[in-house]
């Protein structure tokens, strides 16, 4: 791996699904046309917010090599991933990227002891590190704040849905990954539990330098976390910067609507006005132009026929014609 | 003026399975008194007996839930009840009338193979049994019209809508008839933020407009912080601390609620967050006394011994802890 | 509709052709392996008659049958033949009833199993999974229980014990029903209620036979699925909400349990191209089970593969149809 | 085995209807058993009083031929059980294989699994078993006709186990699985298999009873060993001397009440064990095992 | 008797009190519109035979109305010139087809013209075999030309149960394809009925007496048959033909099971059997045997054949096949009809005489108690039912038997190098084990199977791995025929039943007919049984007129030869268990009158229609 080479670099990716039954058939791109670079040298925490139903999980899918993608190429470490062939590739490829889901108790089979996903992780990745297989699988306990004492024997159901995610995550670091991808992994719990996890993940990066693909509803959490953040709206990446830059002052009509409805616990911020939510999701992926056009407060013309580009502004990147070629800066806040 | 009280009310998961009784104290003497035209939010880890609570609350107790102590005294139209009295028609009869209930997961409260428009007719039929098609169509349009939900969510199948919408069709579903209480459990979980709002706002008005009680369970507390109007926290199967939501925000006094409310990041804040040390106890032998006292960084001899009553410590404020009975109150 | 969808409607009919050559294929064969052979059956009939006394006619005899039923050439040849035959929708002569058409036998014979079994499949099937459903659904009753023991107890029973136990019962020791046929004798076929109660009188114990046998196996399906569905929350919900037991059961439990159940059904209507041969051996009703299996006795190839061609066709149409129209019963599905 | 033995220690203490049901089908094994020490040969016939109905010393009454119907039952149900659960395990391996792999891998394998698959679907069993009689001509012994039975009997189950394992495939522990690198089998046999394993259940007693009743239908068409006592063989015996119309019940009550005992037994097993190894139901019961062995 | 309840219609228009309602045994006919008898795989047995066609002779298996032998189209017997290559048969006058033809020569000499020209139709091989040249000299006299000297050409016209019919030439000689012609529109009937309906799946037959049933040779002899309408009819499983015919649904049951047999005398005061009391059976001139394949090693030698007969205990046989009901014989004929005179009698003395020479000693196997042992044991069972007197037992349980000597049959085997293993199973004298597979119909003979499996295991108690192998009879009739098998059960040896010649059978037991295992055989010698003097016997024959009485001497030789080597183990008459149910009609034929045969498929049960009479008029 030579230095300026990306860790993870995505072209143009596009996934398409037809949905619909008999008659009313559409394809709709769950992604379309997503490019991110993750860089090596440093890790980093990427956040992918935004929308149910934007493709943040198609997206993770594809990286992760579940979903095959219908267009574009995702390139780690400079390779292509759907050249991935042999066992033996696709082991070392897994050995360095490494997903944790998002429910905890979905993420392990009831029937099988959990300890059976650890012996079985660390047996099929030789270590990078020395060791037998119980000290890796301990250590990599330790670091999320548990033991091996705490899980032999046990069945997931007998863990807290808090311990399991963190089983879920010590299970991944055993195999001693470069990138975690994380999808919504604290949705399921409740506010302290979700900090152990996060404050885990930030540890992760500090200290073990594993860069994280962290997919969350939970903006409160992706800005105490995370680097970077990527708001998606209908299959697109309508704006991607810091995190402080993107949360503090959102440029996008729907990272700012995103912004606005974000529930602190201790403001009083009531919502004035009222929101127009999508309907019949097929619909909107079906429109031209920008997807969010018709609930946006600040719509021009264009906005209905035309997609708008992903452009550089003030540090980031923004998909709304507000900021394209057309109006540059002249709503911006 | 309270529409509900809920007196010591112990509800357990029982189970005779191999010959051994096991009890999950999922309820656990829980004591509330819910008002008219308020918005009464209940947070607690997971697994705390939100879910069963409000179970019992709407008269939903099927084995193995079963209710061991306690009352539900529901008071509507100068009517009283204890609803873990009451027999099953009357129960029917009150259901949705004057009670209804948002399920926790409600991606899935909408029979997939079914048109939203026949689980309409189907919620409301089931309540007056001689509604005209026409008649139905109307009021059913109006509802949704006065609930900002367009028509043609009636043609849908669920699949169709998008989750933030399945959830308000469930919440429209749950407000046909206006009820005097309405128990949701959970309803903006697994929801983008902006959904959530659309959610919520739909529930706040509907409060809003008929002047109900609404209960809303969730252990996300800005939701509480935002349109509740009193909160009870609650830890492995009782109430800890209720007050109005101003001051369990500002001024949380139980050890539990303290750690919670300090635990919550903040946007602009990334300054570091400590989790609650320790795991959730298992309510099927939960700790004897306090039951936070294992966890507790001011636990006392007392604490494992005997257990705290939730009692008044100021007006609108109880809090069962030793070190804030009112005798205490000083301490903190 | 999609191009996707065009694809996967051919892609699908595709497959299901293959099937039927696969299918078609496999049946071909077998016969043709097995020690019955059309010529020393007719060989062996006309000596049971006391016909030869001298081993060279039999010989003469057979040399010339085998001409006359174009059994001839090689495997590969009579392959070939059969398939040019079929294509243009000849099934050849039979060799058992030499030479009338195939098509001809099977003509007489499909039209009674056809709606005999048609008919008792579609009553099983709604019984079976009503009850299942009831079963299913409220699995706490004492009758429930008793439900399952009595299906459970009906289904093990071998169908000719219980054909049989049902014509000694009823046609008998109460002589209601005739012993067997498929209308009284003599009768002119007609559009006139003598005739049409005559059929029905007459199918009515190979029918309950049928449909008693035939419950079972949805019951015990069905019962597991509903099982299943009871357990999901829009059917809590909706009992929550005080929607009536009898609406959740049918459009919320039973609809949707049903789902895969249509999918055995069509497979179940498929195989009435089969017949039902201890049926029609019991009640001596006309039908294809008994066409084909008195051809496999005589070595008819042609008629079994006759009866074969309309079961094989029969059962992967149905299947196929099933499969395309799934999205009219279920709206989720999408076709992948 | 220690765990399936706690498993039906756990469904003999917990439910009244699998209490029921091993009871019963332990009677029926025991029963079967009692083969090996019957004082009968099975072969031999006239050794008995001719059709005495069920008595002390006849409990299930003397046939037509001769033969205590108690004794010669022993060995019509061991071997209509041996012959049954042979061919619902051979063809359960084969709808499991095919059911898995076609689930799992999808695409080509599995168009291509789905293709031969239908193919089975479609034939017509009876008339083929008949033929495939004919060309095995050494007279079949269980074994063969068992495999023969199976070769027919997977087709459909395998797609019902395909179609499951389609969205098992999908849920997130699978993913775990792989990204913990477990090989395909495994995964296949370790993680799938177990959920599928009501459905595999309950098309095993479809396909056991489906099994026996091709036997039964092959004996009373003349078509099978008449030498094997089975159940089929009873009664095509018992067809033969007229037992059902000349007053000897007994010779034909006798094998359908025990295969209806055992059916219903199976029946209320399943019915049971889908219960305990259900995820919803099954997690409830498992904590209480696993608090109650920890204790 | 009880009186009939109801009368109601077999089908519109037909009275039941006026319908006889006979099984049809083939059950279903798959092509039921389909007349053509002589076609390759002709229909028979749906009164077709019996009703409708006609030819030349009938012999019957029992006495015959007046005697066994009828001249039915033919005004007298066959008259063969001195060499036998010419034969000339004389026609009746005045018989016509049912469409107003009269009958005549020239329908013959059609019917062997194109049954010649078509060798797949029946008897056309035959035919073109034997027959150089037919005409008429007249309009009722025809004349065969031979090809060879033939003394039996007449059998070919004949019935026993079935024989070369006659065409109506009017119909057939504008046929372009006499395989495919269905012989159905019209069914031109030269029988005392006419086709009146048929299910067009194949159920039943209706048949209607002719106006002018006295231009046919019945009428014309015995009379008016008797009931107006016959329904032939396929019941169904055999359980069913019981509860049919106690329903009174079915007047002639053409074979029930012994237990039916047994069942329906209780059930049904008006049915009746052969046999007024015990066995009931009708003994047709058919005798199953167990089939040795003379060439299939260890079998191959005449020791084995013995040791396996001696290894039988018939009695166990018979009451498993027959519940006792089986008529016995110990060798190679069956005893019935006037056989029992003609043979059994004659041989008697030399049977109790016969011994086999043993270690030796000489040992006498015939038991002529056999038949008394039966009836004791079946006495057991069935009580008084079970004649006491022994010349009654003798003629419808048979003789006797071979004895069940399992010391003897050892004794046999060892000296031919047999040994047995430890667990006392009999190893070849090559040192493998000996198994045997009895093929037997179990399908559609199911007696056949009864007595397999009791043979097997006899076979078995005695050390022999033995088991019955259940297979279907085509199959079985083929294997038996390419001589695929070691035992089978079955029947070779046929007899006319009311005529002693044996040529009709023993034709093709010389070796000139032999074809060895792996050919096919004529299915008459499935046993691959060749023997020199049995040659000159049967040459012996055929030089003689079919009824010389020299012929049963002959006969006789025959039997000796066979007992000698046991190329086949005689069982028993094929007993079958026809019963006829008096309710509607009585004077069916029975030991005690017996001018026909009861069996439903036989053609000659056309001779029952005249003589029976209605029992109610209503
Ligand atoms: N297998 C599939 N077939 C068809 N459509 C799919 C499939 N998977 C996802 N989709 C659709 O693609 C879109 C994107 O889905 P995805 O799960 O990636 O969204 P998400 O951003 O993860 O949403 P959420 O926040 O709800 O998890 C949705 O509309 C979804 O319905
Ligand atoms: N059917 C049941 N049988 C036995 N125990 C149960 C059952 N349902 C819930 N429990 C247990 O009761 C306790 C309380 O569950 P409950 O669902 O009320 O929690 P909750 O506070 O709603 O949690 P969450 O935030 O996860 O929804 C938990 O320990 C749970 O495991
Ligand atoms: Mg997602
Ligand atoms: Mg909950």
């Amino acid at each position: 791996m030579s230095r300026n080479q990306p860790l993870l670099d995505i072209h143009n990716i596009t996934k398409l699904y037809s949905v619909g039954g008999w008659l009313s058939r559409n394809k709709i791109a769950a992604v379309a046309d997503v490019s991110l670079s993750m860089l090596a040298e440093e890790p980093e925490i990427l956040t992918l917010a935004g929308e149910s139903g934007s493709g943040k999980t198609t997206l993770a899918r594809m990286v992760l090599r579940l979903v095959e993608p219908t267009l574009g190429r995702i390139l780690y470490k400079g390779r292509d991933i759907t050249s991935i062939r042999t066992r033996k590739e696709q082991i070392e490829f897994m050995q360095d990227i490494q997903p944790i889901f998002q429910n905890p108790f979905e993420a392990f089979n009831p029937l099988k002891k959990l300890e059976s996903y650890l012996f079985e992780t660390a047996k099929n990745y030789d270590s990078r590190e020395n060791g037998s297989i119980e000290d890796r699988i301990e250590s990599a306990l330790n670091l999320v704040g548990l033991s091996m004492r705490e899980i032999r024997g046990r069945y997931p159901h007998e863990l807290s849905g808090g311990q399991l995610q963190r089983v879920s995550v010590a299970r991944a670091l055993i195999a001693s990954p470069s990138l975690l991808v994380a999808d919504e992994p604290v949705s399921m719990i409740d506010a302290s539990l979700r900090m152990s996890i996060v404050n885990l993940f930030k540890d992760l990066k500090d200290r073990h330098n594993v860069s994280i693909i962290y997919i969350t509803h939970d903006l409160a959490t992706a800005y105490y976390i995370s680097d970077r953040i990527a708001i998606m709206q209908r299959g697109h990446i309508v704006e991607i910067g810091p995190v402080k830059k993107v949360l503090a002052e959102p440029f996008h009509p729907y990272t700012r609507l995103l912004r606005e409805s974000i529930l602190e616990p201790n403001s009083e911020t009531a919502w004035d006005e009222e929101i127009t939510l999508s309907t019949i999701e097929t619909k909107e992926f079906a429109r031209q132009g920008c997807k969010f056009a018709n609930r946006c407060d600040s719509r021009l013309p264009i906005c209905e026929e035309t997609e708008p580009p992903l452009s550089f502004v003030d540090g980031r990147e923004v998909k709304c014609w507000l900021y394209g070629v057309q109006g540059k800066h002249d709503t911006a806040s | 003026m309270s529409v509900l009280r809920i007196q010591n009310l112990q509800a357990y998961y029982q189970s005779t399975l191999y010959g051994v009784t096991r009890n999950v104290k999922a309820v656990d003497g829980v004591s509330l008194d819910l008002r008219a035209n308020e918005i009464y939010g209940i947070a607690g880890e997971s697994s705390c007996g939100k879910t069963s609570l409000i179970k019992v609350v709407f008269g939903a107790i099927k084995p193995p839930l079963t209710i061991i102590g306690g009352r539900v005294l529901y008071q509507i139209n100068d009517r009283d009840f204890d609803i873990t009295q009451t027999n099953d028609e009357t129960l029917r009869q009150m259901r949705w009338k004057q009670v209804s209930y948002i399920l926790q997961g409600s991606m899935s409260l909408l029979n997939p193979v079914r048109r939203v428009r026949k689980t309409f007719w189907d919620f409301t039929k089931a309540h007056e049994p001689v509604i005209e098609p026409e008649k139905f169509e109307a009021t059913t349009r109006e509802h949704l019209n006065r609930l900002g939900l367009p028509a043609e969510v009636l043609d849908s199948y669920p699949h169709q809508l998008s989750g933030g919408m399945k959830q308000r069709v469930a919440i429209a579903l749950a407000t046909i008839f206006q009820p005097k209480v309405i128990l949701a459990d959970e309803p903006t979980t697994a929801l983008d933020v902006v959904v959530q709002r659309g959610v919520l706002q739909l529930l706040r008005r509907i409060q809003q407009e008929t002047k109900n009680t609404l209960v809303i369970v969730t252990h996300d507390m800005g939701i509480h912080a935002n349109i509740a109007d009193r909160v009870g926290i609650m830890y492995a199967g009782r109430i800890v601390e209720e007050g109005t939501v101003k001051h369990i925000f500002s001024e949380p006094r139980h050890p539990y609620t303290k750690h919670l409310i300090q635990s919550l990041p903040k946007i602009g804040d990334k300054s570091k967050r400590q989790s609650i040390p320790g795991a959730p106890p298992n309510l099927a032998d939960p700790p004897a006394g306090c039951r936070f006292h294992p966890r507790c960084p001011y636990a006392k001899p007392i604490c494992s011994v005997q257990t705290p009553e939730l009692s008044p410590i100021q007006d609108e404020r109880r809090v069962a802890c030793f070190l804030l009975t009112k005798e205490n109150a000083h301490v903190s | 509709m999609g191009k996707s969808f065009l694809t996967y409607v051919i892609q699908r009919i595709a497959q299901c052709l293959l099937v039927v050559i696969i299918g078609i294929t496999i049946t071909f064969l077998i016969p043709r392996f097995s020690p019955t052979d059309p010529v020393e059956a007719v060989v062996n009939r006309a000596m049971m008659m006391g016909q030869f006394s001298h081993p060279d006619a039999v010989e003469m005899m057979k040399d010339a049958l085998t001409k006359l039923y174009g059994l001839d050439g090689t495997l590969g040849q009579q392959y070939v033949r059969f398939w040019r035959g079929l294509l243009s929708g000849d099934l050849g002569p039979s060799l058992s009833s030499f030479p009338k058409p195939v098509m001809s036998l099977i003509r007489g014979s499909l039209p009674w199993t056809g709606a005999l079994l048609l008919t008792t499949a579609i009553i099983a099937w709604v019984t079976g999974n009503m009850l299942g459903a009831l079963a299913g659904y409220y699995a706490d009753k004492r009758w429930s229980h008793v439900l399952s023991i009595i299906a459970m107890s009906l289904h093990p029973i071998p169908y000719y014990i219980m054909a049989f136990v049902l014509l000694v019962l009823l046609a008998y020791v109460i002589p209601v029903f005739p012993l067997g046929g498929a209308v009284a004798i003599g009768l002119k076929p007609g559009f006139n209620w003598i005739y049409i109660s005559s059929i029905l009188r007459h199918a009515f114990l190979p029918a309950l036979s049928l449909v008693l046998v035939g419950i079972g196996g949805w019951f015990v399906g069905m019962r597991a699925l509903v099982t299943n569905i009871v357990s999901e929350d829009y059917v809590t919900y909706a009992e929550y909400a005080g929607v009536p037991n009898r609406t959740i059961m049918y459009q919320y439990v039973m609809k949707n349990a049903l789902l895969p159940q249509i999918t055995g059904l069509a497979m179940q209507l498929g195989l009435i191209f089969n017949g039902a041969l201890i049926t029609e051996y019991v009640f001596n009703y006309p039908g294809l089970g008994y066409l084909a299996y008195s051809a496999i006795f005589a070595g008819d190839y042609s008629l079994i593969m006759g009866v074969a061609v309309f079961s094989i066709i029969g059962v992967s149409l149905a299947v196929l149809l099933v499969d395309l129209a799934y999205p009219l019963f279920d709206p989720r599905v999408k076709h992948q | 085995m220690r765990g399936f033995l706690r498993v039906v220690a756990d469904l003999y203490r917990s439910d009244p209807r699998c209490r029921f049901a091993f009871t019963a089908i332990s009677i029926v094994i025991m029963f079967a058993l009692m083969s090996f020490v019957s004082p009968q040969d099975p072969g031999s016939s006239y050794y008995a009083p001719p059709n005495q109905p069920p008595s002390v010393a006849h409990p299930f009454g003397t046939n037509s031929r001769g033969q205590d119907m108690f004794w010669f039952l022993t060995f019509a149900v061991r071997n209509s059980l041996v012959f049954g659960v042979i061919t619902a395990i051979l063809s359960r391996i084969i709808a499991i294989s095919i059911g898995l792999i076609a689930g799992y891998k999808g695409g080509i394998i599995d168009r291509i699994m789905m293709v031969i698959n239908d193919s089975f679907v479609v034939l017509p069993v009876l008339p083929l078993l008949i033929l495939i009689n004919f060309i095995i001509r050494e007279q079949m012994s269980i074994l063969q006709l068992a495999m023969v039975i199976a070769a027919f009997g997977w087709a459909w189950d395998a797609r019902l186990i395909r179609s499951q394992v389609l969205s098992l495939k999908e849920r997130e522990f699978t993913y775990t699985s792989v990204f913990s690198g477990t090989k395909t089998s495994s995964i296949l046999i370790s993680e799938h298999l177990p959920f599928v394993m009501p459905i595999v259940l309950s098309t095993t007693i479809n396909n056991l009873l489906w099994a026996i009743g091709m036997e039964v239908t092959l004996a009373v068409l003349g078509l099978s060993n008449i030498g094997i006592p089975t159940i089929g063989t009873t009664i095509y015996w018992a067809n033969q001397h007229q037992a059902l119309i000349s007053g000897v019940w007994w010779w034909i009550a006798a094998p359908v009440a025990i295969s209806v005992l055992l059916f219903v037994a199976l029946y209320l097993l399943v019915v049971g064990l889908g219960a305990y190894l259900d995820p919803r139901t099954r997690l409830q019961r498992m904590k209480g095992v696993l608090s109650d062995e920890r204790a | 008797a009880s009186e009939p309840v109801t009368d109601l219609d077999v089908a519109p228009g037909v009275p039941r009190h006026e319908t006889l309602i006979l099984e049809n045994p083939e059950g279903r006919i798959a092509d039921p519109g389909r007349f053509n008898r002589w076609a390759p795989g002709g229909g028979d047995s749906t009164g077709l035979q019996q009703l409708a066609l006609d030819t030349l002779w009938y012999i019957d298996p029992d006495a015959g109305i007046d005697g066994p032998w009828n001249n039915s189209l033919a005004e007298a017997p066959p008259v063969y010139n001195e060499d036998y290559t010419q034969m000339t048969a004389k026609l009746r006058e005045g018989i016509y087809w049912s469409d107003g033809v009269e009958f005549t020569a020239d329908d013959v000499l059609f019917t062997v013209e194109t049954l010649m020209a078509n060798p797949t139709m029946e008897f056309g091989a035959q035919l073109q075999l034997n027959v150089e040249k037919v005409y008429k000299t007249d309009d009722y006299t025809v004349v065969f030309d031979l090809k060879q000297p033939n003394s039996r050409f007449h059998a070919i016209f004949t019935v026993r149960w079935s024989a070369c019919f006659i065409m109506p030439k009017h119909i057939w000689e504008t046929v372009e394809d006499p395989i495919a012609f269905d012989f159905n529109d019209p069914l031109v009937s030269v029988g005392p009925y006419v086709i009146k309906d048929y299910d067009p799946n194949g159920y039943w037959f209706l048949w209607e007496r002719r106006e002018d049933w006295e231009r046919t040779s019945l009428g014309m002899q015995f009379g008016m048959p008797q009931p107006k309408y016959a329904l032939y009819t396929a019941p169904g499983p055999s359980d069913k033909r019981v509860i049919a015919q106690s329903n009174h649904e079915l007047d002639v049951i053409h074979d029930a099971s012994p237990e039916g047999m047994i069942t329906l005398l209780k059930r049904n005061p008006t049915s009746i059997g052969w046999f007024e009391g015990f066995p009931w059976a009708h003994p047709d001139p058919t005798l199953p045997s167990v089939f040795l394949n003379n060439e299939k090693y260890p079998l191959n030698m005449k020791d084995v054949r013995w040791a396996l007969t001696l290894a039988m205990d018939i009695v166990n046989i018979s009451m498993a096949s027959t519940n006792g009901a089986a008529t016995l014989s110990a060798i190679h004929l069956p005893p019935t009809g006037g056989y029992l005179e003609w043979y059994f009698d004659p041989i008697e003395d030399w049977l109790r005489e016969y011994s086999i020479e043993v270690d030796g000693e000489l040992f006498h196997p015939y038991d002529p108690t056999a038949s008394l042992r039966v009836a004791e044991v079946a006495r057991k069972q069935l009580g008084d039912q079970v004649p006491t007197d022994v010349t009654e037992i003798k003629k419808s349980l048979g003789y006797g038997w071979w004895k069940h000597d399992p010391d003897v049959a050892e004794k046999l085997l060892l000296r031919n190098g047999f040994t047995r293993d430890r667990r006392g199973k009999w190893l070849l004298p090559n040192g493998d084990p000996w198994k045997i597979s009895i093929l037997c119909d179990a399908q559609a003979r199911p007696l056949m199977a009864r007595i397999a499996t009791m043979i097997a295991e006899q076979w078995t108690k005695f050390g022999i791995d033995a088991q019955a192998e259940a297979s279907e009879l085509s199959i079985i009739d083929t294997r038996v025929r390419y001589g695929d098998y070691e035992v089978s059960i079955g029947w070779c040896i046929e007899t006319w039943g009311g005529h002693p010649d044996l040529f009709w059978f023993l034709e093709s037991w010389h070796s000139d007919y032999y074809r060895p295992s792996g050919e096919p055989a004529v299915n008459k010698n499935p046993m691959r049984f060749r023997n020199e003097e049995l040659d000159g016997i049967i040459e012996a024959i055929k030089a003689r007129d079919f009824d010389d009485p020299e012929c049963i001497g002959l006969g006789i030789e025959y039997l000796k030869i066979c007992v000698e080597n046991m190329p086949i183990i005689p069982i028993m008459a094929y007993n079958v268990f026809s019963v006829c149910d008096e309710y509607y009609w009585e004077g069916f034929p029975t030991a005690k009158n017996p001018y026909t045969n009861p069996v439903a498929n036989w053609a000659n049960t056309k001779y029952m229609f005249p003589m029976i009479r209605p029992k109610q008029q209503k």
